[in-house]
C-alpha cells in the first residue's frame, strides 16, 4: 500500500502537533502550560502549509490512497483549509478564554486539535469506514470539551446531553451504514454508487439511506435532530460552542455531501425530499424559535440551526435535476455558504466572548448600549450579526444569494416553494439579528453595568481572530468570488461521481 | 435463509436498545442501551460480511472499528456521567434541566 | 479626460465609502476635522457627479455613458457594470448634491447622542449606496447597493431618532418611536427586497433561454425585453409581481407605505432629508430601470393596478395629512401623495409619464428634502412639532417662515416651481396612456389625481396657516429665536435656487431624460 | 446637463397686414420680467431703501407703462402681431407623434395682449402710486410692494402668454400673489382664512384649467394659442373630440379666477386685503384673467365649442344678476364693490360666452378704470375714517371733495349713464346678447343694470351724503392718493368713446380694431351703429335704479340708517348669507373633509393597515413563542405520550409521562427519524 506523504502531510502535521501538545502538557510546569496553546496554534498554522503546496502542485489533481478510500482532491483541500482556518480561529479565541478559566489548559488544546484532525480525515474519506472513523474523531473529543468546565453543572449537563444524543445518532448512523454496506456489498462510495440504482426501490435501502442521513442530521443540527444543540451550546465553554457550530457542523455537511454526491447520486429521490423537509423545518423552526431567545448564545444556537437549514436548501435543488450543471452549482452553493458561514459565525461567537468579558453576561438585555462603552465590540457585533442576516455588503448576502440561485435554477414547483420558504425565513431572521443590533446600539445602558476599567474586551489573540473574520466578512461581501466562490468552484469536484 | 435471521436479531436488539434509551432514567443504563444498539450494528455487519464473503472483508473491518470506537465512547460517556454524578450525586438524567428556559 | 470617462463614475460611488473609512482614522475628539473630512468628501463627490453631468453627451442620452464593465463574480455571471443614461443622471446628481447639503446642515445641528464620527460615517455609507443604485447596470450590483442603504438608515433612525413614546393602537403596546420606526423600516424594506431578489434570479435563469449564458446584465436584459422575450405568461407575471413588491415598498406605494410616516417622523433631520430626497426614489427609479423595460408586456398588464394604487395613494396621503397634528408627520404623509403622482406617471407607460415621474422624483427630492430641513430646524428651536402649539412662526422668524411658505407652495405644485411639472405631466400622461390601456380608466385616474392636487393645496395651506400665520402662542411670545443661520442658508439656498430653476426651466432635467424615456417607451412598447 | 441652445420660435404672423412691431414688441419680454426683478430687489434690499421698496415697484411699473403705451399706440396705428417662444421642456411624444411635445415660455404681442398690458401697467402704476401713500406706516411695506410686483409680473406673464402652459404659470402666480396680499395682515385669522379660501377656490377651478390644457394640448400636439385658434378657425379634426369638453374645462378654470357663480365665494372675502390690492387685483386686472382666457381662446368657442355656450351663458347671467343683489345688503363698502365686481364680471363673461369678443373685452377695459377708481375712492374713505363699514361713514362729501366727485364719476360710469364709459360698454353687451338671439338674457342683463345703479346709489348716499356717523375728523387724502383718483376718473369718462358703434377715430381706428389684431379673425358681431332702443332700455334701467336709490337713501342721516337697517324677512338673511353658498361649501364639503374624512383615513392608517403590519409582526413573535415553548421545549412530551399510548408500551407509559429533558430530546430524535421513515419508505 502506497502512502502519498505529501497528500497526507496536513493530517500528519496535526497528528504530530497532538503528540507535541501532549508531551508539553506532561513535561511543562503548570505556570508554563500556555506553551501548549502556542504549540497547538503553531501546529495548525504549519498544517496549512502543505495545503498550499498541494494546491499549487502540478502533480495529479486527485491523489488516491488506500484503495480509493482516502482521496486528496480539490474538494478535500478546500474543506481541509476551512477546517484548519476555522480551527485556528477557534484556538485564537480560546486562548484568553481558557486562560481566564481555572481549568486544566493542556487537554483543551489536545482535544480541540484531535477533533480538527477528525474533520481533516472526513474531508478525504471516500468510504464508509473512514468516514465513520473521521466523524467519531470529530465528535468524541467534543463530548469532553463540552464538559470541560468540570465543576460547572451546566457544562456537565451540556456534555451529557450532547453525549447521549451523540451516541444515539452514531448508533442510528451505523445501523444505516451497516445496511448500506450489506445491500451494496461495498463500503467504498464508488462501490455503493454503482450498486445503488438497482436498489432504489428497496425499502431496506431507503431505510439505510435515511438512517445515515439522520446520523448526519444530528451533526448539522437539522430539525428535528437539533434538540441537543441549544442546551449544549449554552452550557459548553463559548469557544467550544463556536467550534461546535462551525467545525463540527461543517464536518457534518462534508459527510452529507460525500454521502449524497459520491455514494448516492443515483437515488436523489430518496435523499432529496428528506433534505427538503429537513431544510424547511430547520429554517422555519430555527428562526421562529430564535425570535424568543434572551440569551445570546442560545439565540446563536437557534440561528445556527436555521443557518444549517439554509445550507441544506441546495441539496434539495440537486435532487430534482439530472443536469450536472445544476448539481455542481448546488454543491458550489453549499461550499460557499459553509465557508462564509464559518467566518461570520466564528466572528459572532468572538463577539460573544468579547461581550461576555466586558459585561460578564450573555443575556441580550445586559448588552444594551454597549456601543457607548465598547464601541469596537458593538461595531463588530453589528458586522457579524447583520452578515448572518444576509444584509449586503457583508459576506452573508452572497451565501444566501448563491443558495437562492441554486434552488431556483431547476424550474420546479417544489424547489421554488422551498425558495419562498427560505425567503420568508430570511426576513424573519432579520428580526432577531436586528434586535441584537438594536440592543447594542439603541438601548440605554442598563443600570448596574459599570464599565470595568480592567477588563478589556478585545485582548490579543481574540482581537486577531475578530480582525481576521471581520476582514473576511467585509472583503468577501464585496469580492465574493475571490474570497469564497473560487474555492467553491474548485471544490465542486465532489460531484464528480455524477 | 440465514442472513435474514441475523438481520432480525439485529433489528430486535436495536429496537430494545432504542426502547431502553427512551425509557430508562439512569445514565449508565442508557449507556448500556446504546451499546446494545451498537452490538446490533455489529451483528448486521458481520452477517452481511458472511453473506458477501469478499476477500477485502470490509464488514469485519468495519465491525472492529465499531467495537473500538464504541469502547472509546463508553470511556468518554462514563467520564461524563462520573462528572455529573460528582457534581450532583445523582445519575438520573431527568434532573438535568438547568437550561430549561 | 479619458481617465474621467473610465473612473469618474466609480469614484462618485465609492469616494464616500472611502471617506467613511477614513473618518475612523481621525481621533474621536476631533469633531471639526471629521466634519471637514466629510464635507470635503461629499463636496468632491458632488463635483464628480456634476463633472459626469458636464461631460455627459446629451445628444445620445438614451445610451449608457461612462460605462465600466469589469469581471466581478464570475461564478454567477455578475459583473461590475455601471453607467449613466439620461434617466439616472439627474438622480445621481441629486443624490450627490443633497448629501453634500446634508453634511453642510449637519455642521452645527446634532441630535443626541451626538457621536459626530459615527453619524457622518453612516451618511457617507448611505451616499455610496444611493449613488451606486443609480448607476448599477447589473442586477446583483443593483441589489447590493439597493440594500446597502438599509443599515445606515436603520442605525440613523434607531440611534439618533426621536425617543418619544407612542402607543400602538389595537396591540396596546407602548413603543419608543425611533426603535419602532427603525425596525419597521428595516423589516418592511427587506421583506420587499427578498421577493425582489427572487424576481431577479428568475430573470437570470430565464435569460439563459435566449442568450448563450445566463445574465444579470441590465442592458442585456433590456435588449431581451425589447423583443418581449419574457412574454406575458405566469412566469412574467410572478417575476413582475415579486419585483413590484420590492420596489413598491421602497417608493412607498399605498398600502405598503406605513413604514414611511413612522420612519420619517422618528428619523433625525438629516436622515429624514436623505430618506425623502433620495431613498424613496430608489424604488420608482427601479421601475423605470428594471421592471418596465425588461418586462414590458407585464408592465402593460400591471399598469392599471399600479395606477390605481397610485391614485389611492394621492388621495389617501392628502387626506391623512389633513388629520396630522405633527408637522413632520404631515410632511411625511405628503410624500405618500407626491410619490403617488410619480407612480401614476409611471403607470401610464408613456414617455411623458416617465418624464413626469423623473422630474417629479427630482422635485420631490428637493422640495420635501427642504421641508424636512425646515421641520428639523423648527423643532430645533421650538422643541416641539405639535402644530397646535406653533403659530406666528412668520413673525418670530420671518426668513424661516418665508422659506417654509415658499417650500409649501412648491410642494403643492405651484406652476413655475419644480413641483408642478411632475404633477402636470403625470396627469397629461394619464389622459393619453399607452395604447392598449383603457383610456377611460386612466382618465378617471387623471381626474382623481387632479382632485388630489386640490387636497394637497388644502393641507399645505392649512399647515402654513396654523404654523406660520397668526400671532405667536403665549409660550413663545416673549422668546427670541435665531432666524435662519449660516449653515442653514448654505444648505437651503441651493435647494431653493434649484426649485426655482427647475420650475422655470424644466429642461434642466428633461434635457437629460426626454430622449432616454422616449427611447425607453419606444423599445419597450414599440411605435 | 442643460440643453443650452435656446430655440427661439418666431411664429408666423398670419394676419398678413400686421407688422411685427419693431423694437418695443421684440423686447416686450422686458416688461414681463421687470416686476420680478423688482420683486427680488425689494426682498433683498427693500428694507434699506428710503421708500421701503415702493420706489422700485413703482419704477418698474412706470417703465412698463411707457412700454405698454408705445405698443398701444403702435397697435392703434398699424396693428402688431409677434409671438416668441423659448422651449423650456421637451417632454416626450406620448406615442402619438414623432415630435416631442414641448413646453414654451415667451410672449405674444397682439391686439389683445397689448390692451391687457396697457391696462395692467396703467392701473397698476396708478395703484402702486396710490398705495405708496395708503400704506405709509404699515407693518411690512417692503413685503407689500414685493408682493404687488410679484402680482404685476405674474399678470403680465399671464396676459403675455403665447401658450397654455405659460398661462397656467401666470395664472397660479397671480393666485399666489392674491393669497399673499389678501392675507397681508395674517396676524388675524379671518384674513388668513380669506387668503386660504381664495387660494383654494381658485385651486378647485384650476383643476379645470389644467385638465382643459391636458385635453387640448396633446390633441393639437401643441400648447400654443395660435395653434389652437388656427385649428379652431379651420375646424380641425384634431379638436373634434375635445373642443366642447376642453372648452368647458377651460371655462371652469375661468369661473374661479373671474368669480363666476358658484365659485365667486372667495372674492367678497378677498376684501380682507389692503384696498389698493382690491382695486388692482380684485377689480381691475386679476379677476379679469378668466375673461381674458375666454377671449384668448375665443375662436374655440366661436367656431367649435358652440355647444358649451349652453352652460357658460346661464352661469354668466346668474352671476351678473343673482349675485348683484348681494351688494344690496352689504354694509362693508368694499364688499358692496366686490359684489358689484362679481356682477360686472358676469356681464363680461356673458358677452364673451354669447360670442361678443369685443363687447366683453371692452367692458373689461372700461370696468378696469371705473372699478379701480371706486376701490381707490373707497380706500381713500377708509383711510380717512378707519372703518370699512358704511354705517361708520356718511356726509363725507364736504370733507373729502376730490374723493367724492371722483367716486361719483366712477359710480355713474358703472351704473351705465350716457356718455360715460360704462354706458358704452354695457350697451355693447346688451346689443351682442340681443343680436345673438339671447333675448331673455338680454332683458335679465338690463334688469341687472337697474340693480347696479341702485346699489351704487345706495353706496354713494350712505358714504358721502347725509351726516357723518363715525368718530374722529376725516380729512381728504394726500395728493399721492387723490392724483390716481383723478387720473382714473378721466378714462372712466372718456374710454367709452373709443368704441362707439360705427365710429372710427381716424388713423387710430377704434377699440374693435385694436383688439381684433389677432392671428385669426375673431368673427364676432360688431354693431355698425348705435342701437338707440337698447340704449334707451339700458338708460331707463339705470335711471330707475339711481332714482330709487336716491329716494331711499339720499335723505338725512337718521332715515338713511333706518332704511338701511330694514331687514326684510327671508330675503335679507338669504342675501346676507350669500344664498348660503358659503355655508354649503364649508359645512358640506370642507369641514367634513378636514374633519371626519381625514380622521377616518388616519384611523384606517393606524388601526387597519398598521394593525395588519404590527399584527403580522406580533403573530410571528407569538408563533415563535409557541414553537419554542410548546414544540421545542415541551411538545415532544405530547408526541411521546401519544406514541406510548398508541403502541401500547404499557410498561413505559407511566414513566414516560414524567419524562425528563434528555429523554425528551432523544424521543424527539427517534420520532423524527421514524416519521421520516414512514414518509419516505412506507408512503412513497
Amino acid at each position: 500500500m502506497n502512502l502519498d506523504y505529501h497528500a497526507l502531510a496536513p493530517e500528519l502535521v496535526v497528528a504530530a502537533t497532538i503528540l507535541v501538545v501532549l508531551t508539553l502538557d506532561v513535561v511543562l510546569p503548570r505556570s508554563r502550560k500556555y506553551w501548549t496553546a502556542f504549540a497547538a496554534v503553531l501546529g495548525l498554522a504549519i498544517a496549512a502549509l502543505p495545503l498550499l503546496t498541494l494546491a499549487f502542485d502540478d502533480g495529479p489533481q486527485s491523489r488516491s490512497m488506500m484503495g480509493g478510500g482516502y482521496v486528496v482532491d480539490e474538494f478535500a483541500l478546500v474543506l481541509k483549509a476551512v477546517f484548519i482556518v476555522g480551527g485556528y480561529l477557534v484556538l485564537l479565541m480560546s486562548v484568553s478564554f481558557i486562560e481566564s478559566d481555572r481549568y486544566y489548559q493542556g487537554e483543551y488544546y489536545l482535544l480541540m486539535i484531535t477533533s480538527i484532525l477528525g474533520s481533516l480525515v472526513m474531508a478525504s474519506s471516500r468510504d464508509l469506514i473512514t468516514l465513520f472513523v473521521g466523524l467519531e474523531l470529530v465528535t468524541g473529543p467534543l463530548f469532553l470539551l463540552a464538559g470541560w468546565r468540570k465543576g460547572d453543572s451546566r457544562s456537565n449537563e451540556a456534555a451529557l446531553k450532547f453525549f447521549i444524543l451523540g451516541v444515539l445518532s452514531t448508533a442510528i448512523l451505523l445501523y444505516g451504514m451497516s445496511f448500506l454496506y450489506g445491500l451494496t456489498g461495498s463500503v467504498t462510495f464508488e462501490g455503493i454508487r454503482q450498486a445503488a440504482p438497482a436498489l432504489a426501490d428497496s425499502g431496506a435501502f431507503r431505510l439505510a439511506v435515511l438512517f445515515t442521513i439522520v446520523g448526519f442530521g444530528f451533526k448539522v443540527t437539522a430539525v428535528p435532530f437539533h434538540f441537543w444543540a441549544p442546551d449544549t451550546y449554552q452550557g459548553a465553554p463559548t469557544p467550544v460552542t463556536a467550534y461546535l457550530s462551525v467545525g463540527s457542523k461543517t464536518a457534518g455537511f462534508v459527510g452529507l455531501m460525500l454521502l449524497c454526491y459520491q455514494a448516492l447520486p443515483a437515488v436523489t429521490e430518496i435523499w432529496g425530499p428528506t433534505l427538503w423537509i429537513l431544510a424547511a423545518l430547520s429554517m422555519t423552526l430555527g428562526n421562529l424559535t430564535a425570535l424568543r431567545q434572551d440569551n445570546v448564545v442560545r439565540l446563536l444556537a437557534y440561528s445556527s440551526i436555521a443557518q444549517g437549514g439554509f445550507i441544506l436548501v441546495p441539496f434539495a435543488a440537486a435532487a430534482v435535476s439530472n443536469d450536472p450543471e445544476v448539481i455542481q452549482e448546488a454543491a458550489s452553493a453549499i461550499i460557499v455558504y459553509v465557508i462564509i458561514y464559518a467566518f461570520m459565525n466564528l466572528g459572532a461567537f468572538g463577539v460573544v466572548i468579547a461581550g461576555a468579558r466586558r459585561t460578564g453576561s450573555v443575556e441580550i438585555d445586559d448588552w444594551a448600549g454597549m456601543w457607548r462603552y465598547s464601541p469596537r465590540v458593538a461595531v463588530l457585533g453589528a458586522v457579524f450579526f447583520f452578515s448572518l442576516a444576509g444584509i449586503p455588503p457583508l459576506a452573508g448576502w452572497y451565501a444566501k444569494f448563491v443558495m437562492f440561485l441554486s434552488i431556483l435554477r431547476p424550474d420546479n414547483v417544489w424547489t421554488t416553494a422551498l425558495a419562498v420558504i427560505a425567503a420568508v425565513n430570511a426576513v424573519i431572521a432579520l428580526v432577531y439579528y436586528a434586535r441584537i443590533g438594536k440592543t447594542m446600539w439603541m438601548d440605554p445602558v442598563p443600570e448596574g453595568i459599570e464599565p470595568k476599567a480592567d477588563s478589556r474586551p478585545l485582548v490579543g489573540s481574540l482581537a486577531l481572530a475578530l480582525g481576521i473574520t471581520a476582514l473576511f466578512v467585509g472583503a468577501a461581501g464585496v469580492f465574493p468570488y475571490e474570497f469564497a466562490g473560487v474555492f467553491a468552484d474548485l471544490a465542486k469536484t465532489v460531484t464528480g461521481g455524477i | 435463509m440465514v442472513l435474514t435471521q441475523f438481520l432480525v436479531l439485529g433489528a430486535l436488539m436495536f429496537s430494545i436498545g432504542v426502547f431502553g434509551l427512551l425509557s430508562r432514567r439512569n445514565a449508565v443504563t442508557i449507556l448500556l442501551s446504546v451499546e446494545l444498539m451498537l452490538a446490533a450494528v455489529n451483528i448486521n455487519l458481520v452477517a452481511f460480511e458472511a453473506f458477501w464473503n469478499t476477500a477485502a472483508a470490509h464488514g469485519q473491518i468495519f465491525a472492529i472499528f465499531v467495537i473500538t470506537i464504541a469502547a472509546a465512547e463508553v470511556g468518554i460517556g462514563l467520564a461524563i456521567i462520573l462528572l455529573v454524578f460528582r457534581n450532583r450525586a445523582s445519575g438520573n438524567i431527568d434532573e438535568l434541566d438547568l437550561m430549561r428556559w | 479626460m479619458a481617465w474621467f470617462e473610465s473612473v469618474g463614475l466609480s469614484l462618485t460611488v465609492f469616494l464616500p465609502a472611502a471617506g467613511a473609512l477614513a473618518l475612523f482614522a481621525l481621533p474621536k475628539a476631533q469633531e471639526n476635522a471629521q466634519k471637514l473630512l466629510a464635507l470635503v468628501v461629499t463636496g468632491l463627490t458632488a463635483v464628480l457627479a456634476v463633472g459626469v453631468a458636464a461631460n455627459f453627451d446629451y445628444g445620445r442620452s438614451e445610451r449608457f455613458q461612462f460605462e465600466v464593465t469589469e469581471s466581478w463574480i464570475p461564478a454567477i455571471g455578475a459583473r461590475y457594470h455601471i453607467g449613466v443614461d439620461g434617466i439616472s443622471l439627474p438622480l445621481l446628481v441629486l443624490s450627490a448634491v443633497v448629501t453634500l447639503l446634508a453634511v453642510i446642515y449637519s455642521w452645527d445641528h446634532w441630535e443626541e447622542p451626538r457621536n459626530v464620527r459615527g453619524f457622518l460615517a453612516l451618511m457617507l455609507l448611505l451616499a455610496t449606496g444611493m449613488n451606486g443604485t443609480f448607476v448599477a447596470l447589473d442586477l446583483v450590483l443593483f441589489f447590493i447597493f439597493f440594500e446597502l442603504v438599509l443599515l445606515p438608515m436603520y442605525f440613523m433612525i434607531g440611534i439618533w431618532g426621536d425617543s418619544s413614546k407612542r402607543r400602538i393602537p389595537v396591540l396596546g403596546r407602548t413603543v419608543t418611536m425611533r426603535l419602532y420606526a427603525a425596525i419597521k423600516f428595516f423589516i418592511f424594506t427587506l421583506f420587499g427586497s427578498a421577493f425582489m431578489l427572487l424576481g431577479f434570479l428568475a430573470l437570470y435563469f430565464r435569460s439563459g433561454d435566449f442568450l448563450p449564458a445566463n445574465t444579470f446584465d441590465i442592458p442585456a436584459l433590456i435588449a431581451l425585453g425589447a423583443e418581449n422575450a419574457f412574454g406575458s405568461g405566469t412566469f412574467a407575471f410572478l417575476v413582475f409581481g415579486a419585483m413590484f413588491l420590492g420596489f413598491a415598498v421602497k417608493v412607498p406605494m399605498w398600502p405598503f407605505h406605513t413604514w414611511l410616516p413612522d420612519a420619517h417622523t422618528a428619523a433625525p433631520t438629516v436622515g429624514s432629508v436623505l430618506l425623502a430626497a433620495i431613498l424613496l426614489k430608489l424604488g420608482s427609479y427601479a421601475f423605470l430601470r428594471i421592471s418596465i423595460p425588461i418586462l414590458p408586456e407585464m408592465a402593460r398588464e400591471w399598469a392599471p393596478f399600479i395606477g390605481l394604487l397610485a391614485v389611492i395613494g394621492i388621495i389617501y396621503g392628502s387626506l391623512a395629512c389633513l388629520a396630522q397634528t405633527d408637522v413632520k408627520r404631515l410632511i411625511a404623509f405628503s410624500s405618500v401623495g407626491h410619490m403617488g403622482f410619480v407612480m401614476l406617471g409611471i403607470a401610464t407607460m408613456t414617455d411623458v409619464g416617465f418624464n413626469a415621474s423623473l422630474i417629479g422624483m427630482v422635485a420631490h427630492g428637493l422640495i420635501t428634502g427642504l421641508l424636512f430641513f425646515l421641520a428639523g430646524s423648527m423643532h430645533h428651536r421650538y422643541h416641539t412639532r405639535e402644530i397646535a402649539r406653533l403659530g406666528g412662526n412668520q413673525k418670530l422668524m420671518p426668513w424661516m417662515g418665508g422659506i417654509l411658505a415658499f417650500t409649501a407652495m412648491a410642494s403643492l405644485g405651484l406652476p413655475g416651481l419644480a413641483g408642478f411639472w411632475g404633477e402636470f405631466m403625470s396627469l397629461l400622461g394619464a389622459y393619453r396612456p399607452l395604447a392598449g390601456l383603457s383610456s377611460s380608466q386612466f382618465q378617471t385616474y387623471m381626474v382623481i389625481g387632479a382632485i388630489g392636487t386640490v387636497l394637497t393645496a388644502g393641507y399645505m395651506l392649512w399647515m402654513l396657516q396654523r404654523v406660520n400665520l397668526g400671532e405667536p402662542k403665549a409660550e413663545w411670545a416673549d422668546r427670541s429665536f435665531h432666524d435662519v443661520e449660516t449653515t442653514e442658508w448654505l444648505a437651503w439656498a441651493p435647494l431653493i435656487v434649484a426649485i426655482v430653476v427647475i420650475g422655470v426651466y424644466p429642461q434642466v432635467i428633461l434635457g437629460s431624460t426626454t430622449d432616454a424615456v422616449v427611447n425607453l417607451a419606444r423599445t419597450a412598447f414599440g411605435g | 446637463m442643460v440643453n443650452v441652445s435656446l430655440p427661439l420660435v418666431l411664429a408666423a404672423t398670419d394676419g398678413a397686414e400686421l407688422s411685427s412691431g419693431g423694437f418695443f414688441a421684440a423686447t416686450a419680454w422686458i416688461m414681463l420680467l421687470l416686476p420680478f426683478v423688482a420683486f427680488l430687489a425689494i426682498i433683498l434690499v427693500g428694507k434699506r431703501l428710503k421708500g421701503l421698496g415702493a420706489e422700485l415697484a413703482i419704477g418698474a411699473m412706470g417703465i412698463n407703462l411707457v412700454w405698454a403705451s408705445v405698443l398701444l399706440v403702435q397697435n392703434m396705428l398699424e396693428g402688431i402681431y409677434r409671438e416668441v417662444g423659448l422651449t423650456i421642456a421637451e417632454i416626450g411624444t406620448l406615442g402619438i407623434t414623432d415630435q416631442n411635445l414641448s413646453f414654451e415660455l415667451g410672449f405674444v404681442v397682439d391686439g389683445l395682449s397689448i390692451m391687457m398690458y396697457w391696462v395692467v401697467a396703467f392701473v397698476g402704476f396708478l395703484v402702486f402710486l396710490y398705495a405708496h401713500g395708503y400704506m405709509k406706516g404699515d407693518v411690512r411695506v417692503p413685503w407689500f410692494f414685493a408682493s404687488l410686483s410679484l402680482f404685476a409680473g405674474s399678470m403680465l406673464v399671464l396676459v403675455g402668454a403665447p401658450n397654455l402652459i405659460q398661462l397656467i404659470i401666470g395664472w397660479e402666480g397671480v393666485g399666489l400673489a392674491s393669497y399673499l396680499l389678501i392675507g397681508h395682515y395674517w396676524e388675524h385669522k379671518p384674513n388668513s382664512d380669506a387668503a386660504v379660501k381664495a387660494f383654494m377656490t381658485n385651486k378647485v377651478a384650476d383643476v379645470g384649467l389644467i385638465l382643459g390644457t391636458i385635453l387640448i394640448g396633446p390633441s393639437l400636439g401643441s400648447f400654443r394659442f395660435s395653434a389652437l385658434n388656427q385649428a379652431a378657425a379651420n375646424h380641425s379634426e384634431s379638436l373634434e373630440g375635445v373642443a366642447v369638453v376642453g372648452g368647458l374645462l377651460l371655462f371652469f378654470g375661468a369661473m374661479g379666477k373671474s368669480a363666476q357663480f358658484p365659485l365667486h365665494v372667495w372674492l367678497p372675502d378677498a376684501m380682507a386685503g389692503p384696498t389698493p390690492v382690491s382695486a388692482l387685483m380684485h377689480a381691475a386686472t386679476m379677476v379679469t384673467a378668466g375673461i381674458y382666457l375666454m377671449a384668448r381662446t375665443f375662436p374655440l368657442y366661436q367656431e367649435m365649442a358652440t355647444d358649451a355656450r349652453a352652460i357658460m351663458l346661464p352661469i354668466a347671467v346668474i352671476t351678473l344678476f343673482v349675485l348683484g343683489f348681494l351688494a344690496l345688503v352689504a354694509d362693508d363698502l368694499k364688499r358692496v364693490l366686490a359684489f358689484s365686481t362679481v356682477s360686472q364680471l358676469g356681464y363680461m363673461m356673458a358677452a364673451v360666452a354669447a360670442g361678443g369678443y369685443t363687447a366683453g373685452l371692452f367692458h373689461l377695459f372700461t370696468h378696469a378704470f371705473f372699478k379701480a377708481l371706486l376701490f381707490l375712492g373707497a380706500g381713500s374713505v377708509i383711510h380717512a375714517v378707519h372703518s370699512n363699514n358704511m354705517s361708520d361713514m356718511g356726509g363725507l362729501r364736504k370733507s373729502m371733495p376730490v374723493t367724492f366727485w371722483t367716486f361719483v364719476v366712477g359710480a355713474v360710469s358703472l351704473a351705465g349713464v350716457i356718455p360715460l364709459a360704462g354706458f358704452w360698454s354695457k350697451d355693447e353687451i346688451l346689443a351682442t346678447l340681443g343680436h345673438e338671439g339671447y333675448t331673455l338674457f338680454m332683458w335679465v342683463a338690463i334688469l341687472g343694470a337697474f340693480v347696479t345703479a341702485f346699489y351704487m346709489t345706495r353706496a354713494v348716499s350712505l358714504t358721502f351724503l347725509g351726516t357723518y356717523k363715525g368718530t374722529g375728523h376725516p380729512h381728504e387724502s394726500p395728493p399721492v392718493m387723490t392724483g390716481p383718483l383723478v387720473a382714473l376718473a378721466i378714462p372712466s369718462v372718456v374710454a367709452g368713446l373709443f368704441n362707439i358703434p360705427g365710429v372710427t377715430w381716424g388713423p387710430i381706428g377704434n377699440f374693435t380694431e385694436w383688439v381684433g389684431h389677432r392671428v385669426v379673425p375673431m368673427g364676432d358681431y360688431h354693431p355698425k351703429s348705435i342701437e338707440w332702443d337698447l340704449a334707451a332700455y339700458g338708460l331707463i334701467a339705470a335711471g330707475a335704479g339711481i332714482l330709487l336709490g336716491w329716494r331711499l337713501f339720499a335723505p338725512d342721516a337718521a332715515t338713511q340708517t333706518a332704511r338701511d337697517r330694514l331687514r326684510i324677512p327671508v330675503l335679507y338673511p338669504l342675501l346676507h348669507k350669500g344664498y348660503y353658498i358659503d355655508d354649503l361649501y364649508m359645512k358640506g364639503v370642507v369641514n367634513p373633509i378636514k374633519g371626519p374624512v381625514a380622521r377616518a383615513v388616519d384611523w384606517v392608517n393606524a388601526y387597519v393597515i398598521d394593525t395588519v403590519i404590527n399584527g403580522v409582526g406580533a403573530l410571528t413573535a407569538r408563533i415563535g413563542e409557541l414553537v419554542y415553548g410548546r414544540f421545542d421545549q415541551q411538545g415532544i412530551d405530547l408526541v411521546l405520550n401519544a406514541t406510548a399510548g398508541g403502541t401500547g408500551w404499557a410498561g413505559g407509559r407511566l414513566r414516560l409521562l414524567q419524562s425528563g429533558k434528555v429523554r425528551q430530546y432523544a424521543a424527539g430524535f427517534v420520532v423524527g427519524a421514524l416519521l421520516l421513515v414512514i414518509a419516505l419508505v412506507i408512503v412513497i
